[in-house]
């Protein structure tokens, strides 16, 4: 995959697209809804390209990471910004969910009979731009660009074409999320001139990365020695709020079930599928690379929020009656499960996170669209409303219970293969951590059963006594959804044989970074033998 | 022959035709009577340009001064427009009135 | 010539005070023509007669008489004049007095035209730039140690092809691109006139609402 | 068997079943009932007449050659930094085809007979399309090499088994039942998972030598640890666990939790009876023939683990026995047909959980086999029961039907004396496994002396429920009107009679107690790992005493049951009657209270806990954020009002700050001294 700027082109397709659809007249709805999709599928068949070019060839980067398709330009000279991208294993899957997800959005649009369809087409295009953008981005400044740049096309798709609550909780989404980056632009300033004080002038990632980490003057916390409350750290904690806020980690997701309830459909299914993970995303490239020491100084505080995700997620969602608010907070408990697997700084526990990522973002597309469709056909999200559509949509039911079970983890669909994974990591850094990711799985059960069985069993409610079951078109945007959750679960080979090329080499710069040596790790008591 | 000293005066004169036509658009509420407050900044800023290509024997300053009346008749066009506009849709000529920012 | 140029310059002053207080619109119309008129005469005295047949064509032909033709097409009622009170004109007043002297201090200190200035300190900034390197020393005369030394186009420089013409040569020589962007500019300010002027029976066009996208019901054909 | 040989077997074994739930799924509603019929029976016979050619293979093979592992497909290889590298692969030995045996062959038969018993429900393609999902996952548990293969089996099992419970999902119980049984299978399956970790994390190649300290744990340090998943692997360097250590009691014990809650033992055993709520040939091949003996067959694989775990061991046989007698005291006073043979599946489950915990693997597997003929017997006499009775399912409500239903009543009445241990194929198995109870076992003979009160509590419900239900006048207008049951869910019966009639004779010919051709056959399994089987065999003079302790008790409940529910010769009912021993048929009745201890003590303090992170969670979460835009809007409520919209103010503050602006940078300039 050599020679040709593939990564410059995925990130410029959809940017054409959008650009030639505003050549096509708004009443074109047709012609703008096949514009949309065939961007779509191009670039989804370029990303195809892409991974299957990591997968199968060896980093040819270079830098401290091994990175695959580099490009590098100076872009602003004056402070040393410049253009670089590139995919490793780390992002390929990413970059390939995200292609997918935004064709399935573009599917689901061609299904939409919406006023100011051109807009809405020409935002997602752009949208898909931007997030592409961040995953491939290798400078800060550019990242931090594409970073922002994503919410802007997200605020229009969401202020737009949501429902009645849009208003508010669109308000409060762009509140957390510019709350949190613009932090993350001074700790990238910051970075810059820790860069600039050892002679580069560069926000690079990969130069940022080789430098030698200076020994910080920092006041340290009550009752230890170590220097702990350094500029590093401050900068990290400046990374890590508006990853944290983005992912969402509880405290920080109060935006998360408001704006899920009001956004419309496909806008979901992207947006929850992939913005969400680019805060996990954030903080493998970035956080635990950039920032070693701070990562494992903090490291059971940030395990601990991971678990407190995952259990007060778990626990909201079985309190809800909304469906998208259940689903809402059911993302937020796996989110808290991807959380674990990072923060468990091992490399089972970030490869499981990079697999969990890849398929919790099908999987929660698959549920958004699942409730989209039976809201359009009964009217309401309420469960109390609804049960009983087993009966008049069998096909849905298989493909929801497909879906329900990814979502619940059950092994042997790509759920598992995840949570099993970060499980793992998260059993080697402490084991208690596993037992309450344990619990939490419990819950997970427990809340997606109620919230499946609330739909599909039970006697027939008035609510879906007229309802019909899925059309051909539906049927095949959920089948691929439903035979990915089996087959990723079947053979997760793929998506781990690109990820582990990557991660040893973050769980190396983590750790050199840290400077901490193997043997401070802290380890489970219980692989102690006594005789 | 124009004394050198005079340039001062000059410039002083524009600052003060500047800021005079600055108050204009700060007490008038008629649009006309702002407008034709801007035409006198943009006139000092024209004599300031005169003023200095000709102590600094240098076409440039005209050749600026001609852009900026030919921007001036631009802006008289189009702001013209705009006020047989606003006025044909029944508003009063004042710009008090115009507050939609605020709403 | 200086005593032409401070009566010209004393009598624009006044001019103005005109334009801005008087209470009829149609006044400030009139002493805008004559503010634009003396202006037209400075210019002639500064030694661009180019400019001076230009204000006079474009000001005093065409945008003044705009204006007077608003006023009495809309025919706007006198204003009160501002209470002494108001604070834009106290914070106005301010801003004259500031800019006035700001520009006095300026002036009077060389500041802005001092090409003796070599070093690049703070307050030779400005000189520098301007003067320090300029290349038309070869039909000038002054020593550069006195920036008071000329004032106006050493006579071999307008002579040698006249003002008018030494214009037209920076305007289509050098300045080609910035004068044919202003015919450009000229022809959208003419298009955007007519397109605010014309008749609609809608009045004001809005945007449609917002509206809420859902998935289509199975009812619908699609 | 050559590993080619093996993969074509093992491979066809789990496609058919699979395959045939993919067509009845996807092509049944369209090409109707026969179709569903064909293909739903035709695949698990298939699957039986593969698994009869591996079983004759594994007969053939040379001694030491029996156990054949295969890899199909490498499922994640995360690399050499961490380690986990897992392959779908399935072994093929003596102790699984014994499993593949029982769960195609009396599939196949429940299979045949649920073209009968479901001949009027209409969603008869879904059900087929789930059984044989059944047998496929059940196959793939059984076959797995690997542990996470294994826990996928585990959990596709629990799956059919969760669809199937819901099978009727109009019916709100059902729907309960279904959540239920799904939520416990979770709890094992995380008990099994983080087994599983352990032992990825624990297992080497030679038992460990260095001082217990941290360093040894650490990845790399040593580099003797396999890091592997695969089961034949960790049989073989189980030993490296260390014997007796804390660490293999543990992992021993989750591995038992995760047991436990696929058979349903105390404490995880509340789903069974619920499971009922599905259609009775479910009951009798998932919840009474295989998936709920899964437990067992997970201990007896991991054998070479609880061999060297004696604390996790004399637990699992503890609560074994203690489920066997709980579920045989609470099926003394159940109503419901299906509830009494599934409270009395429980309690056989107990027993095999015993056999295993004290070291009676073989012992266990024999119960295995036999039960599953017995149990699915009864259950699919039941069935006809049910159906003859128009889906009554109290045995309040019938009686009499000895006359009306005579091969269903004589093949219960086989069924009954085979589960109460008299004559028939409960009688060598249970004997056999109690006679290990003898001499092995925490606390021997204690565990002995339950065993044999359990005896008598079979006799005594096994025979309640004949009585009740086959003997005596028609308790109502249904069961004066039953009739016999179409031929095609009378064969299946009557074979699984005929069988659980001479099975055990065949097996144990010409001894009814001692040696028996099982423990024969699997033998190899249970020793190869080299530790062997613990478990001290009784000599035929113990295990004739044995023997005729276990019969004459077995004899004792049988006798009580025939003369109080049969011939009515005796009332129990004014002894219960006294005050002090009215609690104990209440308790009984209430099944001992574990739904409701759990309702009170599980499910509501959570659902209270989600309501109350409802109610305060997001708000109190908000409240930071609320701070920061408190602070803000204070702010902006100062400045606010600098937005007045009129322009000329607008203007006013352009040239305020152009005019300071201005003035500052000449005095930065140090122009205005």
């Amino acid at each position: 995959m050599s020679g040709l700027p593939w990564l410059t082109a995925i990130i410029m397709l959809p940017v054409g697209g959008a650009i030639v659809l505003q050549a096509v007249p708004s009443r074109a709805a047709d012609v703008i809804k096949g514009v949309t999709v065939a961007v779509a599928a191009v670039e989804a068949v370029l990303v195809g390209m892409i991974v299957y070019g990591v997968a199968t060839t060896a980093a040819t980067g270079g830098g401290p990471l091994p990175m695959h398709d580099v490009e590098l330009a100076s872009w602003i000279p004056v402070i040393g910004a410049s253009y670089h991208v590139g995919v490793d294993g780390v992002s390929a899957w990413i970059l390939a969910l995200n292609a997918g997800l935004f064709l399935v959005g573009a599917l689901v649009v061609s299904r939409q009979s919406t006023e100011r369809m051109k807009l809405f087409c020409g935002l997602l295009l752009l949208a898909e731009a931007a997030t592409t953008g961040v995953l491939v981005s290798l400078d800060l400044l550019l990242f931090y660009l594409f970073w922002e740049g994503m919410l802007i096309p997200l605020y229009f798709l969401l202020a737009f074409y949501g429902n009645e609550n849009r208003g508010r909780a669109t308000l409060k989404f762009v509140i957390y999320t510019v709350a949190g980056s613009l932090l993350m632009l001074v700790a990238i300033i910051y970075l810059h001139f820790q860069a600039l004080a050892a002679g580069h002038n560069t926000f690079d990632l990969e130069v940022l990365l080789t430098l030698p980490q200076p020994v910080q003057s920092g006041v340290p916390l009550p009752f230890t020695s170590v220097p702990t409350l350094t500029p590093a750290m401050f900068a990290f904690l400046a990374f890590g709020l508006a990853f944290a806020i983005k992912m969402p980690i509880v405290p920080f997701h109060t935006w998360l079930p408001d704006l899920y309830e009001s956004a419309p459909a496909p806008v979901l299914v992207f947006f929850a599928g992939v913005v969400g993970k680019m805060g996990a995303y954030g903080f493998i490239r970035f956080g635990i690379t950039l920032f070693g020491g701070p990562v494992h100084q903090l490291q059971p505080l940030l395990v601990a929020l991971a678990i407190l995700s995952i259990l007060y997620g778990a626990l909201q969602a079985l309190s809800q009656t909304d469906l998208k608010r259940i689903v809402a907070y059911a993302s937020i408990s796996h989110l808290g499960f991807i959380a674990l697997g990072i923060f468990s700084l091992d490399q089972n526990g970030i490869n499981g996170a990079l697999i969990q990522i890849v398929n919790h973002g099908i999987i929660i597309a698959g549920l958004f669209l699942v409730v989209a469709m039976v809201e359009a056909r009964t009217g309401t999200r309420d469960i109390r409303e609804l049960g009983g559509l087993q009966k008049r949509m069998p096909w849905l039911y298989l493909f929801f219970l497909v879906i329900t079970l990814g979502a619940l983890g059950l092994p042997g669909t790509n759920g598992f293969v995840g949570e099993v994974t970060i499980m793992l990591g998260a059993f080697q850094y402490f084991w208690p951590l596993a037992v309450l990711a344990g619990v939490g799985v419990l819950l997970a059960g427990w809340y997606m059963l109620r919230m499946h069985q609330g739909m599909m069993h039970d006697v027939l409610r008035p609510a879906a006594e007229k309802v019909s079951d899925l059309r051909l078109r539906e049927g095949l945007v959920l089948a691929p959804i439903a035979a990915l959750i089996v087959f990723l679960g079947v053979y997760p080979h793929p998506v781990g044989a690109v990820t582990s090329q990557a991660v040893p080499a973050y769980v190396t710069l983590a750790d050199a970074h840290a400077g901490t040596t193997v043997a401070a790790v802290v380890t489970q008591p219980l692989t102690v033998v006594s005789p | 022959m124009l004394s050198q000293a005079m340039f001062p005066w000059i410039l002083l004169t524009a600052a003060y035709l500047f800021s005079l036509g600055a108050l204009g658009v700060l007490i008038r509420r008629n649009p006309l009577v702002v407008f034709m407050s801007i035409e006198l900044m943009l006139n000092a800023v024209n004599l300031a340009l005169v003023g200095y290509s000709s102590f600094l024997s240098s076409e440039e300053g005209q050749v600026f001064a001609f852009m900026v009346i030919v921007v001036a008749a631009a802006e008289v066009v189009v702001g013209l427009g705009l006020l047989t506009r606003v006025f044909s849709i029944g508003r009063e000529l004042d710009v008090d009135d115009l507050d939609e920012l605020k709403r | 010539m200086n005593a032409l140029m401070a009566v010209l310059l004393i009598l624009t002053a006044i001019s103005g005070l005109g334009v801005v207080f008087s209470r009829q619109a149609i006044y400030s119309a009139l002493s805008l023509v004559l503010t634009v008129g003396l202006l037209a005469v400075v210019f002639l005295v500064l030694n661009a007669q180019f400019l001076f047949v230009v204000q006079l064509i474009v000001y005093a032909g065409a945008v003044v008489v705009l204006f007077i033709f608003i006023i009495a097409l809309l025919d706007p009622a006198a204003e009160e004049r501002p209470r002494l009170t108001d604070p834009r004109l106290l914070l106005g007043v301010l801003a004259i007095a500031g800019i006035c002297t700001a520009v006095y201090i300026a002036a009077s200190d060389g500041i802005t035209y001092d090409t003796a200035c070599t070093t690049q300190s703070a307050s030779c900034m400005h000189a520098y730039a301007v003067g320090g390197a300029a290349d038309w020393t070869d039909f000038t005369e002054r020593p550069a140690a006195d920036p008071y030394n000329t004032f106006g186009f050493p006579e071999n420089a307008v002579n040698r092809a006249g003002n008018v013409q030494t214009v037209a040569n920076q305007l289509f020589h050098t300045y080609v691109l910035p004068f044919e962007i202003t015919s450009l500019l000229l022809l959208v300010a003419a298009i955007g006139a007519v397109y605010l002027t014309r008749r609609t029976h809608t009045g004001v066009r809005r945007l449609p609402p917002a509206g809420e996208m859902v998935m289509d019901g199975p009812g619908e054909d699609d | 068997m050559s590993t080619s040989t093996a993969a074509l077997l093992a491979g066809l074994v789990l496609l058919l079943p699979l395959l045939g739930s993919a067509l009845c799924g996807l092509l049944g509603p369209v090409l109707g009932r026969r179709f569903v019929n064909l293909a739903g029976t035709l695949s698990i016979a298939g699957a039986f007449a593969v698994t009869l050619v591996i079983f004759a293979e594994i007969l053939g093979a040379a001694s030491g050659h029996q156990s054949v592992t295969v890899t199909f497909w490498n499922w994640l290889n995360l690399g050499s930094g961490s380690n986990l590298n897992v392959d779908v692969s399935v072994t093929l030995d003596q102790l699984s085809v014994l499993m593949l045996l029982v769960i195609t062959g009396v599939g196949l038969l429940i299979h045949v007979y649920s073209v009968g018993y479901m001949e009027h429900d209409e969603g008869v393609a879904r059900f087929f399309s789930y059984m044989n999902f059944f047998i496929f996952s059940m196959v793939l548990l059984v076959l797995a090499a690997n542990l996470i293969i294994l826990i996928i089996g585990w959990a596709a099992v629990a799956l059919s088994s969760y669809l199937l419970i819901g099978f009727w999902y109009e019916r709100t119980s059902a729907v309960v039942a279904a959540r239920k049984a799904m939520i416990t299978q979770i709890i094992g399956d995380v008990a099994l998972v983080i087994a599983a970790f352990l032992l990825f994390l624990n297992v080497r190649t030679v038992p460990p030598t260095c001082p217990p300290n941290l360093v040894c744990a650490l990845p790399g340090v040593f580099p003797q640890h396999l890091y592997t998943l695969s089961i034949p692997q960790i049989l073989t360097h189980a030993s490296s666990l260390g014997a007796g250590s804390p660490l293999i009691t543990l992992i021993c014990i989750l591995l038992a939790v995760g047991a436990f809650a696929k058979s349903a033992q105390f404490p995880l055993h509340t789903w069974l009876p619920d499971a009922m709520e599905g259609p009775t040939p479910v009951s009798a091949l998932i919840h009474a023939a295989t998936m709920v003996t899964a437990g067992v067959y997970l201990i007896a694989r991991f054998h070479a683990l609880f061999d060297i775990a004696p604390i996790a061991a004399g637990m699992v046989a503890c609560v074994g026995m203690g489920t066997a007698i709980m579920a045989g005291f609470i099926a003394l006073t159940q109503q419901d047909i299906k509830r009494v043979i599934a409270y009395s599946t429980m309690s056989q489950i107990g027993l095999m959980i015993f056999a295993v915990g004290i070291g009676a693997y073989a012992a266990g597997m024999y119960q295995f086999l036999l039960h599953a003929f017995f149990k699915a017997l009864l259950f699919l006499a039941a069935g006809n029961v049910i159906h003859a009775v128009h889906d009554e399912q109290d045995i309040r409500e019938m009686g009499g039907l000895q006359s009306r239903m005579r091969v269903t009543a004589i093949s219960f009445l086989v069924g009954s004396l085979a589960l109460a241990g008299f004559l028939f194929a409960g009688m060598f198995s249970k004997e056999d496994l109690l006679g290990f109870g003898l001499l092995n076992g925490p606390g021997t003979p204690a565990l002995y002396i339950v065993g044999i009160v359990v005896n008598v509590l079979t006799g005594l419900y096994a025979f309640r429920l004949y009585g009740k239900t086959f003997t005596g006048e028609p308790r109502s207008e249904a069961a004066r009107h039953a009739h016999e049951a179409p031929s095609v869910m009378l064969w299946p019966v009557v074979i699984l009679a005929g069988l659980s009639a001479v099975a055990g004779w065949i097996l144990q010919w010409p001894v009814a107690f001692g040696p028996h051709l099982i423990n024969t056959f699997l033998s190899p399994v249970f020793t190869s790992s080299g530790s062997g089987p613990i478990a001290k065999a009784p000599g035929l003079d113990l295990g004739l005493v044995g023997f005729g302790i276990g019969v004459g008790c077995s004899l004792v409940g049988i006798g009580f049951g025939v003369f109080i529910w049969w011939r009515r010769a005796l009332n129990p009912a004014p002894f219960f009657a006294l005050p002090g021993v009215r609690l104990i048929p209440q308790l009984s009745r209430h099944k001992l209270y574990f739904d409701e201890i759990y309702d009170w003590t599980l499910v509501r303090p959570t659902r209270a806990l989600a309501k109350g992170v409802r109610k305060v969670g997001d708000p109190v979460m908000d409240s930071w954020i609320k701070g920061v835009s408190g602070v803000a809007s204070d702010f902006s409520a100062v400045f606010r009002t600098l937005q007045s919209g009129l322009i000329r103010d607008y203007a006013s503050y352009m040239v305020f700050f152009a005019v300071a602006f201005t003035v500052a940078v000449m005095i930065a300039a140090g122009l205005v001294k």
